[in-house]
């Protein structure tokens, strides 16, 4: 993986080489301020390190950070939200379309103290238990949620990738939603009057997703449902990407795939199975008979509690290959 | 066959009988999505579905059980990102129906899914609206399909998750709105409409063994029924088992993973 | 082509075998008013048509209407502007971010009133000499602008495509088109009160692209560079795609490729080789050649016209052929 | 061979050094993108270009004669839309170097492209802005690459197309700006760079063989000179071999479609 310190350094042996150093030593020093450029801009992040899951998360969660793991039911980076609640991670604000069984954990395992969504169950299935459970009754401690539709979190996303510091939308309309959240506001066409609802762009600390794919260099494919995790890459401060395997070459299918280069992302960690019981496109299909039976497990606190320690506080992230498959078609 | 069926397939199928080959439909999650894909396998075979995950012109052979299974994006002619999908496609005014269902629904087929009680203090937390809200007020026009008991047709929302005709007559217009809100509400028991000046839902056809009384005690307001109310088709044999196979299908693949 | 006579019909025959027409006819008139439902919602417009590229343009393209011919270098449909041309079209508002040799020449013709652009040269070698003698000299008559730059022109693209009513972006900082332009505004965001530039969503009357291909059903694939050409086609009342050919089966080459599907498009017409001397990835290159001899083309309006008298009033779509190739790869 | 190259070499050379693998730059056509693609087949073979276009990380084997060409999609890691281009990827930050030129330049690296003369009264009409408005401000830093003359180095501009550093100053501080701004010119005969202060462009090397006062001369304004000026040093046998190679390829295939 190529690292900033190994570019720099490459980059001062090539110069050297060609006896131009001194003179671009001033040149750039001027303009730079000592630190090197890109380090300075806003915006541009390190360079993607592939890293164990567990160094990523240590590297990059922090207690009281903002946090999305994303991925609309597709490629939902479950290894990667098991490693931050073994990590004991606390005062997370959780910020997830669709909470989903990751976020049903999470919660339950008291790792959230806010919750910013559209879309609160188990889908198919009925409620998300341990997420009711904190909202009404407060367990294992009170939880503040942040709600919207779908249009507006989808937007919010798309407006934090954007730089911009908020999203429009023909939204809400007749709806109670804005009279109970305060974040959902409104902005006049300066053009045509009309009155369109405001959100505020999502900005996280850290984006958490899952991939099928990166390149040795950390490029990194997605394919098929790939949601709102571009764009919450692109939106946040930090992000990780676990991912089913490394190859020689991305070779995307179109020139037009949904690719993140690598100077977008902060760590890769490989998890094969990392999404499970989330699926990955072509590796291996969605484990709907595992969320029908997280009903079950989620309804009772107890039940919950012996399920987290024997399924995530005593695991490790290589336990998700089990449920990995080798790609379809791949040689 | 015929003269055998669950109140839930008659609602299922009755569902299905308002969709054409000429729709763009956003499926939704169970009923809907069953009814849909009914309609494709039978009488609306170039139907366009939709499923909000991004998945468009689906075809799927087994029911998905999220609105992102693989199997959704496999039959799909393309797929979009999330952002995209509500922006381009739902705002920008291409879907021609949108299929809804709640917890609770009233009288001008406002929909609640959100919480019952206080909001910041909330009796029973419900999943919320997803897409609802746009959905309701930017496909032409929205179907609903509810099982109907005094619970769910109640007299006042204690939430408004999506708007339905809002307080009735020209509510919608008066928002801006263009698009026609709920035209129908499809029941395990009945189908109802909007009346056309007040918006406010009639009983326009009852379902095959179903007494008018039934209905009513169903409903937790005083529910009006159209001069004309018909009895609903019962599901003709074609129909019945198309749903039954797609159902044992999606069983099979659900139980299998 | 499936056109929406034939699905009406279609649909009548399926419902009356099954013996449900009388009921399902209360059922849909009632919510209707009598009229096929898709007709009259907004957004929703014709089934892609099959037709000629004189048809289509005869079909679509209006004297008065505001067109936006598009195609970022790539792809740009000169065979329909061409046709356009020819038949003789006037007072057009023509819509592009880089006017190009097509719009010298839709100027130089004389179809233009108005041009809406964020960069008028000839990309490598210099000036539209048409575009410049029409502001400059007002010849062959007078040519309104509204210029913007390249990321107002692309998010009003956008923000047509999104249906709303304007597009906001962080731009125009220090520059002085504001001050010319009064379609330039500002909107405030109701979080942070920062002040970010705004113009009107772009929805032209008629947009026309040129794409690789289109199945038999009407749906088209990009691939490549794809510009704004999705997002002109959303934002339009009516759109007309030429493409090199149609195929039984799209196969896009990935699940996320770029594909207008058929009830997003009106009239589809097969025009080999239609956006020489520009380009289409995968089928023949671009004619840099081409683009260097316009210059001298284009600078005397004596040349100009005898070019356009050979080359265009004297064509016909089929010319367009002899720059075509096959598709690289396909079988 | 070195000792022999023209003004123009020199200039693309100049502008190919202040690049480094670390830079993710925004590419011009014509001499930004010899300079790129220079830097990327000597020093800074990591760099990463990308072209208005939506070509992200190409490596093009020709120089383009548009921003368009073939070539650049072909040899990219991936392609987005132009929207998704200006959204994302520029006013996203994510850009640390753009390259920018113009038909005139005033003392604060302002630059015209759009009118000489009155703007709705155009003696000449130039091309426009393009992507240079907002290339400007949302870049990190912005270099600017023009040959030297008084009717391009002018006391004051008809037309501010892109701001640079504005009336000098904090004056990009003051409009909310973060990104730096102009950071250098390289035009044929020297190396120019705004005062850390007043942010007035000076003279920090001449280019071998240039005297002082041809450059002064080829300035429509009081041009200073840094107190420090240094030569600049002559392009080196393998940078001169790189460039020549990439434009004949270039002119041969150019002359070739």
């Amino acid at each position: 993986m190529c690292d900033i310190r190994t570019k720099l350094k490459y980059r001062t042996i090539v110069l050297t080489r060609m006896g131009l150093l001194p003179y671009l030593k001033t040149l750039t020093a001027h303009s730079v301020n000592g630190r090197p450029l890109s380090l300075s801009i806003q915006g541009t992040r390190a360079m993607a390190e592939l890293m164990s899951l567990a160094d990523a998360i240590a590297a990059n969660v922090r207690d009281g950070d903002s946090v999305a793991f994303e991925g609309f039911t597709h490629l939902i980076p479950f290894a990667a939200a098991h490693e931050t609640i073994r990590q004991g991670r606390r005062d997370l604000t959780l910020i997830r379309m669709t909470p989903d069984i990751i976020y049903d954990q999470m919660i339950g395992a008291g790792c959230a103290k806010k919750l910013k969504f559209s879309w609160g169950g188990n889908p198919g299935v009925g409620s998300l238990h341990r997420m009711r459970d904190a909202v009404e009754n407060g367990w294992p401690h009170a939880l503040g949620i942040e709600e919207h539709s779908h249009a507006a979190m989808a937007n919010a996303f798309e407006a934090g990738a954007a730089n911009l510091p908020f999203a429009m939308l023909r939204g809400y309309i007749g709806a109670d939603l804005p009279k109970v959240n305060p974040m959902i506001r409104s902005v006049t066409c300066p053009f045509t009057g009309e009155v369109l609802a405001a959100v505020p762009a999502i900005r996280p600390d850290v984006s958490v997703i899952h991939a099928q794919r990166a390149d040795r260099e950390g490029n990194v494919l997605l394919e098929g449902i790939v949601g709102v995790q571009k764009e919450a890459v692109l939106a946040a401060k930090r992000s990780i990407v676990t991912v089913e395997e490394v190859v020689d070459a991305l070779d995307p299918p179109s020139r037009n795939s949904v690719v993140l280069p690598h100077w977008t992302v902060s760590a890769i960690a490989v998890v094969p199975g990392g999404a499970y019981p989330s699926y990955a496109l072509g590796y291996y299909p969605r484990s709907n008979a595992t969320y029908i039976a997280w009903d079950a497990i989620a309804r009772d606190r107890d039940t919950f509690l012996a399920w987290m320690q024997d399924n995530v506080l005593s695991g490790q992230p290589g336990d998700f290959a089990r449920h990995a498959r080798p790609r379809a078609g791949a040689n | 066959m015929t003269g055998t069926f669950t109140p839930t397939e008659m609602m299922t199928i009755a569902a299905a009988r308002t969709l054409t080959n000429d729709d763009i439909c956003f499926v939704g999650i169970g009923a809907p999505s069953a009814a849909c894909n009914v309609a494709r396998l039978t009488h609306a075979p170039k139907i366009t579905l939709i499923y909000e995950s991004g998945t468009i012109a689906t075809k799927p052979d087994v029911l998905p059980l999220s609105i992102g299974d693989g199997e959704l994006c496999e039959t799909a002619l393309f797929t979009v990102s999330v952002p995209e999908m509500f922006r381009y496609w739902l705002q920008g005014g291409r879907i021609t129906t949108g299929f809804l269902g709640g917890a609770q629904i009233d009288r001008f087929a406002n929909l609640n899914t959100t919480v019952v009680g206080d909001y910041a203090h909330p009796k029973v937390r419900l999943p919320g609206g997803g897409g609802a809200p746009e959905i309701a007020s930017n496909c032409g026009r929205i179907l609903i399909t509810m099982a109907m008991g005094t619970r769910a047709f109640v007299e006042k929302l204690p939430f408004i998750t999506s708007m339905g005709h809002g307080e009735g007559g020209d509510h919608r217009a008066r928002l801006g709105l263009k698009t026609k809100g709920p035209t129908a509400v499809i029941t395990d028991l009945c189908v109802m409409q909007p009346d056309p000046v007040t918006k406010e839902l009639a009983v326009v056809s009852i379902h095959p063994g179903v007494a008018r009384e039934t209905v009513a005690a169903a409903c937790g307001w005083a529910l009006k029924f159209a001069e004309t109310v018909t009895e609903t088709p019962a599901p003709t044999p074609e129909e019945l088992s198309v749903l039954r196979d797609i159902q044992a299908r999606t069983r099979n693949a659900h139980k299998a993973a």
